[in-house]
């Protein structure tokens, strides 16, 4: 039996309802398993966040505190819902994270009924248009990169393509987009339309030799970090490997990886506008080490400002008001632009309305919570097998 | 009869003189000497409790005893599978309690185990090889010789150990002791599963064997034939010394032959005329 | 034992018109012979044992013989392990209610013999029929519940289990060995309190009761022997099967636990026992079959076969009846040996 | 020379830094150069790329065996029209300014000459959406089935001004063959990689074998035994760039001390304690969980390489392979005949085996137990270690979890070949490399460990002690 | 980072749904392997079998009775089908067997030809199957604080979901309790010591193992439902990772006893929890980064796991007398 009130209105109940200053910011990160390698750049964007806050004001007056938590993988689920309860257990204000599509729907529901808003700076699964109105991303669905790189592959003249992809929510995701489009522009599919590999595979020999039989011309990789022993097992294979697409999960500098121009003229897309090299340096230097991989590290920067002005906009840091919030700070409603926290704190305290536009070019909130727009970095690797920024797609992300 | 002991004592050291307890015992150094073992499996549950032997050059020593009594105890005590709490163990002049069962093979001492006595999964001759071991160069030799004895195993040698029949078993188990030419044998129980034939056999190798210079202790309970060919027997109850003295008249004894050894022969014999 | 039976079985073997005697046939009326004796009265023990004795004293000592009223008939059973035969016994009866010695050299078949009897083993070859049931392809368990019981050789014993429970187990009746039952404390704890009387008087008959909440992997070879058999007797089986149950077993012990065979069959139970044990046998079996190298070699009367040529030479060895301590022995073995 | 021959050249020669495609030789080509601004009519342009105040219809002209046919005309209509001509890599694009329907038109005779199915294409162009703001073309698509959202073509029979000439070569040779096609080419190649997976595991298997074989443990840290070797060669050759041969031996010597050290300080005083097999199978969760994460922590969560170049491969009759996964699977063939050759030629040897029968029987036949479970734990490890790095060169890459996923194929291997048997490890292993490799053929790729496992449970219903176990007798 | 938060999220552990979903897939494991000695290394795939059964079921508009009747049926199903052939195997092998049908059973389901039933390798989302459930509950819509716990009262990781978790963990205890101490269970510890003993007594050993596995699948299928009701059913969160933890939770407490896989549960998850919020509190950021303080985390505890069973190889309620006589 319990034994004690219900608490809706209690101090230490969930963030619903009732003035609240403190923001409490709390993290969900991958920083075990297999996404365990974006943990750096998003802990770097956390971190450089939350010194960019507090060094305009903090919010409502006050310094932003954080509290993180280790979500893992989705092979680890009981270590995904222990992490969100660890996290909640601190009263956050607002939840950011975690990356990956399949953590996300093991903890959206949890964190979303206690009226505290989460913005996932990766989830990009198309199902999650509209999962719930406290759910917010700063990353479009994977339908609109899947257009991109299929128009990219279409427009490269690929007559048959071959899909290397992992079996995972967000890879066969994707793969459906990509493969729609290509085929649509009247490219064959000749391998992986149906076929995908374990996320867990590590011999990729005969898949290589599969795609090899297959004969492409080009081959899309949807892939995380298998990436690299597929494309050491395509070469070897006799796959061209200057021929490769890549996407958000594995568009990142292999200069260290392989030999120098194994990948060259290999093109790759990564949501969201290249991070500048000087956002790049603020992150590793608020990180303090280096950091390899700035995949989602402006989505992340860019979702915990959004929550931050909303805070500040609505007057109170609790879970109901900054979800309130959000769309507008966003710009939903117009309003003055504004780029960093600093400038929009100011515009905000004037009165105004504002429009945050964030180190990562989307548009406002649309009515699923995705962003309205978007943009799609197309890459192209150099001979050092570095992904050099081409050229970026804007466009409106559909609504579903 | 005389040459039986008193009851045992209450405490686990054993105070009556050495010549009660040790009844026959020859004259001077023993070449193993167990004083007063305590020694269990469980901590805290003892099951010997200050059990005392000695063994002479070139003797055969019996112990025998009701089941449970302690005997396999005994014998593993003394070559150190079981752990020894007090009570020391002296093998020709070295203290060797609680010695690992390796070592003692070193030191000239061969065991064959009352269960669990083969390597189920390696063939009859690969047991023996695992009986030479420290030994190996002297294998084909010594396995001639065991073969001599049981020439089954010989015919059988690449057969699995674990397939054999109960007495097949046990005449591995024997045979496997014999290949390292050991200088002090014990022996649990080695003619249980045999048959009569095998089972003669078996204790005149042992005599035969300790003809030739090894000192045997062995423990059974085919207790007429084995004290009939030991030159001192122990009687073991509760983990103490009940009885000793020569086998010949431990054999006659009124007492050890109501409590431990039974007339089954005697009726039958009875029956029989 | 009689005087008369010894008598009339001693020396080369009595050929007694077996003509009468069909397998499978009862040669006497049991009922004639229970009522034999008086209401009430102990007499009644030795009955069946009378009856036995009677039956088979008419009985060739030849292999393969046909007994009057035979619980077990083997029929040209078979097993060979690779290229060697373990088992090949063409024609193999025991006798109801008796007790049957089955000895032979190791590595006869003995064990085997019982492995296929009881569905632990499948023969090549070969049908048996116990109580005038087919057995083969029978599981052991069914076979088990049909009545006919064995031990094992080497002991199988539950470690972990007390050896009280190791006795329960052997209870044939327990209710509450059902899944769903054995929510229902009701529906089986006076079963169980029987059950453990009885096993509790078992235990005390083979000097286990001391032992009987230790774990029976804490048990001595010896006394897992014992408990081997008390467990096999808590089911008051039609047909027990003792392979070697007394190897290992303090003589003093083991002379009163002969008592407690003979008066098994008292209470309606066939006994065959493995042993090596020459003295055992003379002194409680009825009938002896002897095992050589996968066949019956010889059988009948214990005092004939034990005095049979052959089987001495095969099995007995030439020092049964010598003193082992004698340093004739010794001579002689050297002088065999060159 | 095509123009893709001149990409193919220079990057050979390396001359050009970096982006070396279409996009740099089209601004060399391009007959007219318009920067893309604010444009509000339609206009060709060497390369679109949708904005919020344009949408593209670009696409590129080749015949089905991918040439590019340069200098083609193409006219675009629709809510707005323009014309341009194909470069020499057969790219085109418009830039449009206005939502709506746009149609290419080519001339027809092109279209024949090139074996191209139609000549015209309507799309349908909304700047505002991804899956519209751009549309590409293709004239080289196989039928005019397909049609969605995207562009599609429609044949027509609208004539055209005929294009300059380029050769017509128009029969598809490369068209994709059936998955029948497929099965031919790819049988050997997967039977060969399934053979040289099948060695790799052997090597863990057998060294897990070993441990299992003597203590009667099965060890779930052998996993990651394996990656450490695989990370140990990782840090010899490319932290502390080393060549390839003294840091695999490094590797192995690592791993046998660390499974000296373990036997030292966890097995050996377990097993005095006589704790039992599943206790310790317990301690082997955790202590692979702890080396698990310990690697992540000191490695981070990505695959590490161990060499950074892709050897050049060759072909040896029907298959292709290359000289290090030939030489691995030599080391691999000589270390388990090796050990299988310790195990049943030597005293040591029968004495593991001895070991795990009967360790008491076997300290009392004068065997020293200890020294033979340290001596098995050294050379699984090292093993293991090897394994690693063979695997790590075979796989192109070893992670913190590598281990740990094959761990469950070890498992199956050495149960399939019956367990504490040396000889079963090996052939276990090649059963479930080759059925792993070789069943993608027939089932998706992402299933194919299921069929490896379910070969297993089938032999091991009809031979339930494993392929080279041996049956014990009852009673 | 004060010591209070600390308390509380361990704390928390010890009533989590998933801690209950955890017992009682131990339980279920206890009743294979405490009691009958069948290594069954799979028991993720019975939990998995009733995460999909419960959730499909549901997904398809079924009542809470049939998707929970579904569930129990399929990992019946799965009991008999993995039973019948193999429970005649030793041990060891029964280990692998069950390991490799359990990784089948995850790999079918997740593999894309499944996508329509199973939804592949995104599996099914909770606003798919919770629903039913939650709506099921007594309790008021909102969230409650009891002592230091707060949670919502219905939705997802809610108080209701743990009293339903508890009750079943409670009713199985109790039924283990009776069945350990019935001839049932003691037929099932003597086939655990030596079936052909067992067999020689005239049990019928197979369908003794087999209503062994079935009930300890059925417990393993609840508790597999328990462990998606919170989150979300992915078939790579009911991997052999969950088996091993199944087999350490039952270990630790201790095998063969009613509490143990209970107590050792809560030890399990409590202790992981404790290690990483305090790792999380008391490594300052300069020392190491963050996302290694995680990692070391686990390394914590795996080496605190290895100590455990080290200084405390019966668990915690185990006989260490048992263990002199390991088979
Ligand atoms: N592994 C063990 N753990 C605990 N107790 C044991 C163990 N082995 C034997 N015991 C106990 O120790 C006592 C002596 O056993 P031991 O085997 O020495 O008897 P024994 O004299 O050899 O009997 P037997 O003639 O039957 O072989 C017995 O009461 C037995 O219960
Ligand atoms: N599984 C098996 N594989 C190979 N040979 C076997 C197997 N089982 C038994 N044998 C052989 O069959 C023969 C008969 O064995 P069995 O156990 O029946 O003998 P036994 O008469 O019981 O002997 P003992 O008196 O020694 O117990 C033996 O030689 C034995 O080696
Ligand atoms: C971190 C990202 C690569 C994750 C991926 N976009 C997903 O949805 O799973
Ligand atoms: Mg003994
Ligand atoms: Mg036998």
């Amino acid at each position: 039996g319990c034994g004690s009130s219900s608490s809706s209105s209690g101090a230490s109940g969930s963030g619903s309802s009732g003035k609240k200053d403190a923001f409490v910011l709390g993290g969900l990160w991958p920083d075990t398993g297999s996404l365990a390698y974006l943990g750096p750049v998003e802990h770097g964007a956390e971190k450089l966040a939350v010194s960019d806050i507090n060094a305009a004001g903090g919010v409502l007056g006050k310094d932003v505190t954080t509290t993180d938590a280790d979500t893992s993988d989705a092979d680890h689920a009981d270590q995904n819902t222990s992490a969100v309860q660890s996290v909640l257990s601190k009263n956050p204000s607002f939840v950011i994270g975690p990356a990956s599509s399949a953590v996300v729907k093991n903890v959206y529901k949890t964190i979303t009924e206690q009226k505290i808003p989460m913005l996932s700076m990766g989830a990009t699964s198309s199902d999650f248009s509209g999962l719930s109105p406290y759910f917010f991303r700063t990353v479009p669905p994977d339908t609109v990169q899947g257009t991109v790189l299929g128009q990219v592959i279409a427009q490269d003249g690929v007559k048959n393509l071959a899909v290397a992809v992992f079996n995972d929510e967000y890879g066969t995701g994707l793969r459906d987009t990509v493969v729609k489009t290509v085929k649509d522009a009247g490219v064959n599919v000749v391998y992986g339309e149906k076929d995908a590999f374990d996320p867990t595979e590590t011999n990729f020999s005969s898949i290589a030799t599969a795609i090899k039989a297959s004969n492409p011309d080009a081959v899309a990789v949807i892939a995380f970090d298998q990436t690299k022993p597929l494309v050491k097992a395509l070469k070897s294979a006799g796959v061209d490997t200057h021929k490769l697409y890549f996407v958000d999960g594995n568009t990142s500098d292999y200069s260290k990886v392989f030999d120098a121009g194994l990948l060259e003229g290999s093109k790759g897309t990564i949501p969201g506008v290249q991070a500048s090299d000087d956002f790049q340096k603020q992150l590793v230097d608020a990180y303090g080490k280096d950091i390899d991989n700035f995949t989602y590290g402006a989505e992340t920067y860019d979702g915990i400002i959004l929550a931050a002005l909303a805070a500040q906009k609505g007057g109170s840091a609790d879970g109901e008001t900054i979800q309130k919030n959000m769309a507008a700070v966003s710009g939903a409603n117009g309003g003055t632009e504004c780029t960093s926290y600093k400038e929009c704190l100011a515009a905000l305290k004037s009165g105004k309305d504002i429009h945050y536009k964030g180190v990562t070019g989307i548009g406002p909130f649309n009515s699923s919570n995705d962003p309205s727009s978007a943009n799609i970095g197309v890459y192209k690797f150099d001979a050092k097998n570095v992904p050099n920024f081409d050229h970026a797609q804007e466009g409106k992300v559909p609504t579903k | 009869m005389t040459a039986t002991a008193s009851a045992p004592a209450a405490s686990a050291t054993d105070t009556r003189p050495r010549s009660e307890i040790h009844v026959g015992e020859p004259e001077g150094e023993p070449l193993l000497d167990a004083v007063d073992l305590v020694a269990g499996y469980i901590p805290g549950v003892n099951i010997l409790n200050g059990a005392s032997l000695t063994l002479h050059e070139g003797e055969i020593v019996g112990i025998i005893g009701p089941n449970g009594a302690g005997k396999s105890t005994l014998l593993k005590s003394l070559f150190g599978l079981v752990h020894i709490h007090s009570g020391h163990l002296i093998l020709k002049g070295e203290d060797i309690t609680n010695l690992r069962a390796d070592k003692l093979v070193s030191l000239g001492v061969g065991f064959v185990p009352q269960t669990e006595n083969v390597f189920p999964s390696l063939t009859i001759a690969e047991n023996m090889h695992m009986g030479a071991y420290q030994a190996p160069k002297k294998f084909n030799e010594r396995f001639d010789y065991v073969c001599s004895i049981f020439p089954r195993l010989g015919e059988r040698k690449d057969q699995l150990a674990g397939s054999l029949s109960g007495g097949e078993r046990q005449m591995v188990a024997m045979a496997r002791a014999l290949m390292m030419n050991p200088s002090v044998l014990l022996l649990d129980e080695p003619s249980a599963g045999l048959s009569p034939m095998l089972q003669d056999e078996t204790f005149i190798r042992v005599r035969q064997v300790n003809k030739a210079g090894v000192s045997v202790i062995i423990v059974e309970q085919n207790a007429r034939r084995c004290l009939q060919i030991c030159d001192r027997g122990y009687v073991l109850d509760q983990g103490r010394n009940a009885y000793s003295g020569r086998g010949r008249d431990l054999l006659e004894d009124p007492k050890v032959i109501s409590l431990y050894l039974g007339n089954l022969e005697q009726e039958v014999e009875a029956e029989g005329q | 034992m009689s005087e008369k039976t010894s008598k009339s079985t001693s020396g080369a073997p009595v050929s007694v018109p077996a003509k009468g005697i069909q397998p499978g046939k009862p040669f006497h009326d049991l009922a004639k012979w229970a009522t034999k004796a008086p209401e009430g009265e102990h007499l009644i023990s030795t009955a069946f044992g009378d009856k036995v004795k009677e039956d088979l004293k008419f009985v060739h000592n030849e292999p393969g013989v046909h007994k009057p009223d035979p619980i077990l008939v083997a029929d040209n059973v078979t097993r060979r392990f690779g290229g060697m035969t373990a088992v090949n016994v063409k024609h193999f009866e025991i006798e109801r209610h008796g007790i049957t010695a089955l000895i032979g050299p190791n590595g006869a078949g003995k064990t085997t013999f019982f492995n296929l009897m009881t569905g632990f083993d499948a023969p090549n070859t070969g049908a048996w029929r116990f109580d005038g049931k087919d057995l083969a392809h029978v599981h052991p368990e069914q076979v088990a519940r049909m009545g006919m019981v064995r031990t094992f050789q080497l002991t199988k014993v539950m470690s972990r289990l007390t050896v009280l429970d190791n006795m329960l187990l052997g209870a044939p009746v327990q209710p509450g060995e059902g899944l769903f039952r054995a929510l229902v404390p009701g529906l089986w704890k006076k079963q169980e309190k029987a059950n453990v009387e009885k096993a509790e008087a078992l235990l005390e008959r083979f000097l286990l009761i001391k032992k009987k909440d230790d774990f029976a992997g804490s048990l001595s070879g010896g006394q897992r022997k014992l408990l081997e058999m008390a467990r096999a007797l808590m089911s008051d089986p039609q047909l027990v099967m003792l392979d070697e149950p007394m190897a290992g077993v303090n003589p003093a012990l083991k002379q009163s636990l002969l008592d407690h065979i003979l008066s098994l069959r008292e209470e309606g139970t066939t006994v065959l026992f493995v042993e090596h044990d020459i003295n055992m046998v003379r002194h409680i079996a009825d009938w002896v079959t002897v095992m050589a190298e996968g066949k019956i070699v010889a059988e009948g009367q214990p005092k004939s076969v034990m005095n049979d040529p052959a089987v001495i030479d095969a099995y007995l060895g030439a020092h049964a009846n010598i003193d082992l301590g004698d340093d004739s022995v010794m001579d002689l073995k050297e002088s065999e040996e060159h | 020379m095509t123009a893709v021959n001149i990409i193919e050249r220079r990057r050979r020669m390396g001359l050009l830094r970096s982006s070396l495609c279409a996009a740099a030789l089209t601004l060399l080509m391009a007959f007219c150069f318009t920067p893309p601004n604010q444009a509000q009519a339609a206009e060709a342009v060497p390369t679109c790329n949708p904005s919020a105040t344009n949408g593209c219809v670009n696409g590129i002209l080749q015949d089905a065996s991918k040439k590019p046919i340069a200098g083609v005309e193409l006219k675009l209509s629709g809510a707005e029209s323009a014309t341009t001509t194909t470069d020499a890599n057969g790219n085109w694009a418009f830039s449009v300014g206005k939502d709506g329907s746009y149609t290419v038109t080519m001339d027809e005779s092109v279209a024949k000459e090139h074996g191209l199915k139609a000549a015209t294409a309507t799309v349908k162009v909304e700047k505002n959406s991804f899956d519209a703001a751009r549309q590409v073309v293709r004239f080289d698509k196989p039928a005019p089935a397909a049609s969605g959202s995207g562009g599609s073509g429609s044949a027509s029979g609208k004539s055209g001004s005929s294009a300059s000439g380029s050769t017509s070569s128009t029969t598809a040779s490369s068209d994709a063959g059936g998955a029948g096609a497929n099965i031919g080419a790819r049988f050997w190649q997967q039977l060969y990689s399934g053979v040289i997976f099948g060695l790799m595991l052997g090597l863990m298997s057998v060294g897990m074998n070993l441990v299992y074989g003597t203590t009667g443990l099965s060890s779930f840290s052998h996993g990651e035994q394996v990656t450490l070797g695989g990370l140990m060669a990782f840090v010899g050759t490319q932290i502390l760039h080393w060549p390839l041969v003294p840091a695999a031996i490094a590797a192995i010597a690592i791993g046998g001390l660390t499974g000296w050290i373990q036997n030292e300080i966890v097995w050996a005083p377990l097993r005095r304690k006589h704790v039992g097999t599943m206790q310790q199978m317990i301690v082997t969760i955790g202590l692979s969980m702890a080396l698990q994460y310990l690697f992540q922590f000191f490695f981070g969560g990505d695959i590490k390489g161990i060499v950074k170049s892709v050897p050049n491969s060759f072909q040896v009759g029907p298959v292709t392979t290359d000289s290090p996964t030939l030489i691995s699977a030599g080391i691999a063939i000589v270390a388990i005949v090796g050990v299988s050759l310790f195990l049943y030629r030597t005293r040591l040897g029968r004495a593991t085996r001895a070991v795990s029968d009967n360790a008491a029987l076997a300290a009392a036949s004068g065997i020293n137990v200890e020294q033979v479970v340290r001596i098995v734990w050294i050379i699984s490890c090292a093993m293991a270690a090897l394994s690693g790095v063979l695997l790590g060169v075979y796989l192109n890459g070893i992670s913190w979890n590598t281990g740990a996923t094959l761990l469950l194929l070890m498992f199956a291997a050495v149960t399939l070949g019956g367990l504490g048997t040396a000889n079963g490890a090996l052939v276990g292993s090649l059963i479930i490399g080759v059925v792993a490799d070789m069943s993608s053929l027939v089932i998706p790729n992402d299933m194919r460990y299921a069929s490896a496992l379910a070969i297993l449970i089938i032999v091991l219903l009809v031979r339930p002690q494993g392929i080279f176990g041996k049956q014990q007798r009852v009673g | 980072m004060d010591i209070m938060t600390i308390i509380t999220n361990t704390l928390g552990e010890l009533i989590a749904p998933t801690t209950a979903a955890y017992a009682l897939a131990a339980i279920g494991l206890n009743i294979h392997f405490g009691m009958t000695g069948l290594m069954n290394m799979g028991q993720a795939g019975f939990m998995l079998l009733g995460a999909y059964g419960f959730a499909i079921t549901q997904s398809m508009g079924a009542n809470l009775f049939t998707s929970v009747c579904a569930a129990i049926v399929l990992a019946v199903i799965y009991a008999l089908l993995l039973g019948i052939p193999t429970l005649k195997l030793g041990p060891d092998y029964l280990a692998m067997v069950t390991l490799a049908a359990a990784e089948i059973i995850r790999i079918i389901g997740r593999s894309t030809a499944m996508t329509k039933l199973t939804g592949g390798s995104a599996g099914i989302s909770p606003q798919d199957f919770t629903t039913k459930f939650e709506n099921l509950s007594p309790l008021p819509d909102d969230s409650t604080t009891f002592l230091f716990w707060t949670y919502s009262n219905n939705i997802a990781n809610s108080w209701w979901l743990r009293i339903v978790a508890w009750v079943l963990v409670a009713i199985a205890a109790v039924l283990c309790w009776r069945w350990f101490r019935s001839p049932w269970g003691r037929v099932l510890k003597g086939i655990r010591e030596d079936e052909n003993a067992i067999r020689s007594l005239g049990k019928n050993v197979t369908v003794y193992k087999m209503q062994a596995l079935i009930i300890g699948g059925i417990f393993g299928a609840l508790g597999g439902i328990i462990f998606v009701l919170p989150r979300s059913v992915q078939p790579d969160s009911l991997g052999r990772a969950v088996t091993f933890y199944a087999w350490t939770i039952l270990l630790l407490g201790g095998a063969a006893t009613i509490f143990g896989p209970i107590i050792g549960s809560c030890l399990l998850w409590v202790l992981l929890t404790f290690v990483k919020e305090l790792m999380r509190g008391a490594i300052p950021e300069t020392v190491i980064s963050s996302n290694q303080v995680e990692s070391l985390g686990w390394v914590i505890v795996g080496v605190a796991l290895m100590c455990l069973v080290i200084f405390r190889p019966q668990g915690l309620l185990g006989d260490r007398k048992e263990l002199a006589f390991n088979v």
